[in-house]
């Protein structure tokens, strides 16, 4: 099981009529059990990148091989149906989920007492994790994450952090995620993929030996230090 | 000076014709009347436009003018037409006599409280017949049920003169004019179910005006009864298609000029409404049993 | 309870009006109730309210599914709104009138045929409110249905549907008095019964109080329905809707 | 380009329906044609479709201005809902006829009380649509144009009017057909002129070219409309809507 | 001009009905020239106490005093008018603004490229900073910031956040801003408000004395240093 991605251009072309280019050539591959972090600054194409990858979109130029799996996907936003509540936004994407597995999941998020709310009625952070709830619910081999753990407190981002881990080791599966957070990038990721801005290419792509598990405080400082040194303008 | 009478007029009936007559001899004129014609296009506006007070005189029948009259509303009527419906059958039909349309398919126009309808059932109830429900009858809008008629989706159908004319000059056989019946029913007469109605006090207010109104078209009725290159000139009005159409539109519409004493309408009228209020029952005549006594305007001089 | 005092209200303005206008051209309530209540007692109420009634229901749900579907379509797929579109404004914009009597002179007399024709009269003003709604669905909760690989039919109610309610229930409330309208057009040109070949009688007769008891007879069944099945279905609907604060 | 095909499909299926089901039943193009410009000649078409016109832009624009404008009042206040509720439904269902009917006896027959009823009879499906349309009104907009002191003229313009937008224009596209269809009878039972006066005597004298001349006249203008005017005009007001991909 | 925030209590009831308590007592003043920042944990009631204070919700118990003064929000999400362009969007918040404004702010927020786009066209980050955009150009009083730098790259963040310092310098108003991160928070604020997990009350208030022009690296070490040794959970 593998992604191999050639895309040699994608662009949009806006309501004036205009185009605009949003990604140049971006080729890599990711394996299973593999964990990919997309790297770049802000604009520069890191979410339509990920909605090619997740099957979203078809309009672009070169070719990407994905294998028929199945997708866990968080958005930037939550997307969540605002009619459903927050248990019912989980069941629909994963139907087959048993009791226990959700219940473990909402107490992991500290989801709990928001499992009846309504998407209206939860606060921004809340609505994020619930969209990281279904993600997880739905067992993927495919997990795509589009800034997953951004507007939560760094002590629920640490504990989170700690649980893609484990959901990572568990199963072996591809992910893929964006971040700004070069600390989460490192902690997390095998491979760290480097934007340019826009139209994005990859400038650079660091790959990191040790195993998640077995990286310590100074492994992973030693690796920030050195990536700090290179000219990767947009960290 | 002129007095106005402001009359309500459906583009395609008599009266229009009537009317574009007199306007062509000048007759309004010589009559010293100033004729205002509100120009309506369905039977039921005129009742509006009367109620509305947009129209001095409209057309319509003497049990609607009563049942008026016995809710409060004081209307007064006189003769203008005892045209009236006819059962029309295809040519080559078996069917030969009214008794013959029981278990027809019988296309009634004008719905359940039709004048001729109810006058039909009455007739054949006499003898021993229920037409509505021993035969299938179908209600529906006069023209529509013509066409569907003429395309040979009904037995027979009861339907307005004109529409009957029209029928006639395509070829189908009138099995029966209602007219024929109304002797059945105790009429002396060709009674004029259909006549000018008008409030009763306006009436009075106007009675020379009213008078030379009645003289005035009845002038015009005289003409379109001697004069066939009046109906010539007045083809375009009837809509009729072809010269066949337009000679049965003519001998209908001479046949139906009333010419009786307005004593007698009233005597028959008085009859006839006691048939009708039995077979129409509540919902056409109202409460009343009788025909109100004020219904036939009887000022006209020489009546 | 508000609702009643409302009802009293129109109750009240209706008495005081026709006392100001005069009976002859608005007869107060009890007159217009004494007509309904002997339609009621010789049953006639009965009978014309269900016919009309089995035939606004019949020609109601065939116009709303099916012009339903066509507006989705229509929205969703920019090809068939091209194609459809000239079609939709001419069937929007043909006469009551003219399509019932197409429809008599086509398929007869019938039951089937004034159903028919009063789903199309019905059909097109269904297929544009639905296709502003299927326009305005939001792009990214399909991408998340996508993403997650949600079976079709579980797209279409949890995720469609919801979006589509409110153009469904405008779309509903306006069609049910249009098919009403068009029902007694039907029943005056063709029919043997329901409301609207008594008030074509009523008309003809020119008996106002009879008119109104029969009009006010079916506002006051659409009434009931409304209090007591589509709206409390609506409230539970849109619960998940925030109060204003 | 392919609104042309679709029209000339149009024409292509009317004549072979009339091929197959007989000129008496269904005229071919070319005798609704020629019906259409004798009309035309002696000018009677324009007077006709001028008097109709002038009259649904009349009720047409009074509807929809007050109609979205109670709408949007029932949407956004309960109480208000609350009160109208039983109005508005009783409004929706009473027949055409009789509102017609009763404003010509009321008013007389004038140009006054035919347009009068004819918007009565259009403004409870406005005030419907619009009321969903104000239900579903985003709040998180209306919090941001508090915060930032927004006008009220503003806020409705650029906040609120947008988001109405559909519900705008499927009200009005199924309302132009409902004013159109109830113009007719209005015309029918109390003008002396217009498309609905000549459809009556087109009926009366079962003119069947006649007939679909006149309707499908009317349909052609609102068709020419619809082309020139009022498409252009959305596309422009939706070009924010994201393509689908 | 001084905010005075006295607030007993705020709760919501949920579609089911039942009473959800988010904030308990909550009293602060925040003076002009100050900027208040609020930290605390996802969920806990930050955005329903910035809401109660920029006047969007009454229903709440105890006492808000605030000066009738311009408003600039930047709300968690961007709530941009999808049927304005970006250009549109700042200018009908800020009408006044003039032409040198407008290029001098998207400017700094790299925003000129997308000055004619819609808001569906932009990327998060971007809408994010339309948001930003228009709340600056509206020159406010009271400046009210809910997570202003989430979903922005590091090197944009850190040009942002000088141009908030520049902008409370320049003028002195108010400012009071919800952020998850301590060095932000540092950096940018005078008096930062710890708030408990919901029903939310001030657990803490750490005033720094330095002028924020005049922290330097080594303070702003020393007072992360020490906020990490109270044990404010949330961190
Ligand atoms: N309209 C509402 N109806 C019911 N509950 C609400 C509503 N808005 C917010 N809440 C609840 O209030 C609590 C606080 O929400 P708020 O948005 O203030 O949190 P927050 O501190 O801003 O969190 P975050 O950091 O995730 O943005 C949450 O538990 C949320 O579920
Ligand atoms: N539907 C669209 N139409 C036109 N342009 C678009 C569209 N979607 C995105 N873009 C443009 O593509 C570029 C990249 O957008 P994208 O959302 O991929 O950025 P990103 O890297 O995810 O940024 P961020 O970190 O802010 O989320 C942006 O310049 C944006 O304006
Ligand atoms: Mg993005
Ligand atoms: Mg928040």
């Amino acid at each position: 099981m593998q992604l191999e991605v050639n895309i040699t251009g994608k662009s949009f072309e806006n309501a004036a009529g205009k185009r605009h280019d949003v990604l140049a050539a971006i080729n890599f591959t990711l394996n299973a059990g593999e964990v990919g972090v997309v790297f770049g600054p802000s604009g520069c194409g890191k979410s339509t990148l990920l909605k090619i990858l997740a099957g979203l979109d078809h309009n672009y130029q070169g070719r990407v091989v994905r294998p028929g799996v199945r997708l866990g996907m968080v958005f930037q936003e939550p997307r969540l149906l605002p009619w459903r509540t927050v248990e019912e936004n989980v069941r629909l994407a994963a139907p087959d989920v048993d009791e226990a597995r959700i219940a473990a999941l909402f107490d992991v998020l500290e989801l709990t007492a928001h499992r009846h709310h309504f998407p209206g009625e939860l606060s921004l952070g809340l609505a994020r994790r619930v969209a990281l709830a279904r993600a997880f619910a739905v067992e993927p081999n495919f997990l795509i994450l589009d800034e997953p753990l951004a507007s939560l407190d760094n002590a629920l981002a640490g504990r989170l952090r700690e649980q893609i881990a484990t959901l990572v080791a568990s199963r072996r599966m591809m992910t893929l995620f964006v971040t700004h957070d070069l600390d989460d990038a490192v902690r997390l990721g095998d491979r760290l993929f480097f934007l340019s801005a826009r139209p994005a290419r990859i400038i650079h792509v660091e790959t990191i030996a040790a195993l998640r598990a077995k990286r310590s405080e100074q492994d992973i400082a030693d690796i920030k230090a050195r990536l700090a040194q290179l000219d990767l303008a947009n960290m | 000076e002129a007095e106005t009478i402001r009359i309500a007029s459906q583009k395609t009936g008599t009266l229009a014709w009537e009317l574009a007559v007199i306007r062509a001899h000048g007759l309004d004129k010589k009559a010293n009347l100033s004729i205002d014609v509100v120009e309506l296009a369905s039977p039921e506006a005129g009742k509006i436009a009367l109620r509305a007070g947009n129209a001095d005189v409209m057309v319509s029948d003497w049990p609607w003018v009563s049942r008026e009259r016995s809710l409060g509303a004081k209307l007064q009527f006189y003769p203008y037409s005892s045209a009236i419906g006819a059962v029309m059958v295809p040519a080559a039909s078996p069917i030969k006599t009214l008794a013959d349309l029981k278990g027809r398919k019988l296309a009634v126009a004008g719905g359940a409280i039709d004048k001729s309808w109810l006058l039909l059932q009455a007739a054949l109830k006499q003898d021993g017949i229920d037409l509505k429900s021993q035969s299938t009858i179908v209600y529906g809008a006069p023209p529509l049920l013509a066409a569907k008629t003429q395309g040979g989706e009904m037995d027979a159908n009861l339907n307005y003169w004109n529409f009957c004319a029209a029928l006639e000059a395509k070829g189908f056989r009138r099995l029966a004019g209602m007219e024929d019946v109304l002797a059945k029913l105790g009429s002396k007469g060709r009674i004029a179910m259909i006549g000018y109605v008008f409030d009763e006090t306006w009436a009075d207010a106007n009675k020379d005006a009213v008078a030379r109104f009645i003289a005035m078209t009845r002038e015009a009725k005289q003409i379109l009864a001697t004069s066939d290159t009046e109906w010539d000139a007045i083809a375009p009005l009837t809509g009729a298609p072809d010269a066949a159409t337009l000679r049965a539109y003519r001998d209908r519409y001479r046949e139906g000029i009333p010419r009786r004493p307005i004593a007698d309408e009233e005597a028959d009228a008085r009859v006839l409404y006691r048939v009708l209020a039995q077979v129409g029952g509540r919902e056409l005549v109202g409460s009343a049993t009788e025909l109100d006594p004020g219904t036939f305007y009887q000022a006209i001089p020489g009546d | 309870m508000l609702r009643l005092v409302s009802f009293a209200l129109f109750i009240a303005t209706w008495w005081i009006a026709s006392l100001l206008i005069g009976d002859a051209k608005l007869p107060p309530p009890p007159v217009v109730l004494a007509a309904m209540l002997t339609e009621a007692k010789s049953g006639a109420l009965f009978v014309n309210l269900g016919a009309t009634l089995a035939r606004v229901a019949l020609a109601f749900t065939l116009a709303m599914a099916l012009g339903s579907a066509i507006g989705y379509l229509m929205g969703r797929m920019p090809l068939a709104n091209r194609l459809g579109d000239p079609w939709l404004i001419l069937l929007l914009n043909l006469p009551a009138l003219v399509v019932i009597v197409l429809a008599y002179i086509w398929a007869g007399l019938t039951e089937v045929a004034a159903i028919a024709a009063i789903a199309i009269n019905k059909l097109p003003t269904a297929v544009v409110t639905l296709r502003e709604g299927a326009r305005a669905l939001d792009p990214a909760l399909d991408e998340m249905a996508t993403a997650f690989a949600f079976p079709p039919a579980r797209t279409f109610r949890h995720v469609i549907l919801p979006q589509l309610a409110p153009y469904i229930a405008a779309a509903a409330r306006s069609g049910l008095s249009l098919v009403w309208k068009i029902v007694l057009v039907a029943e005056l040109l063709g029919r043997p019964n329901g409301v609207g070949f008594e008030i074509g009688v009523a008309f003809q007769l020119f008996d106002i109080p009879l008119l109104l008891a029969y009009s006010l007879s079916f506002a006051a069944v659409v009434l009931v329905i409304e209090t007591l099945l589509v709206q409390p279905f609506e409230t539970r609907l849109s619960r998940w809707r925030l109060r204003a604060a």
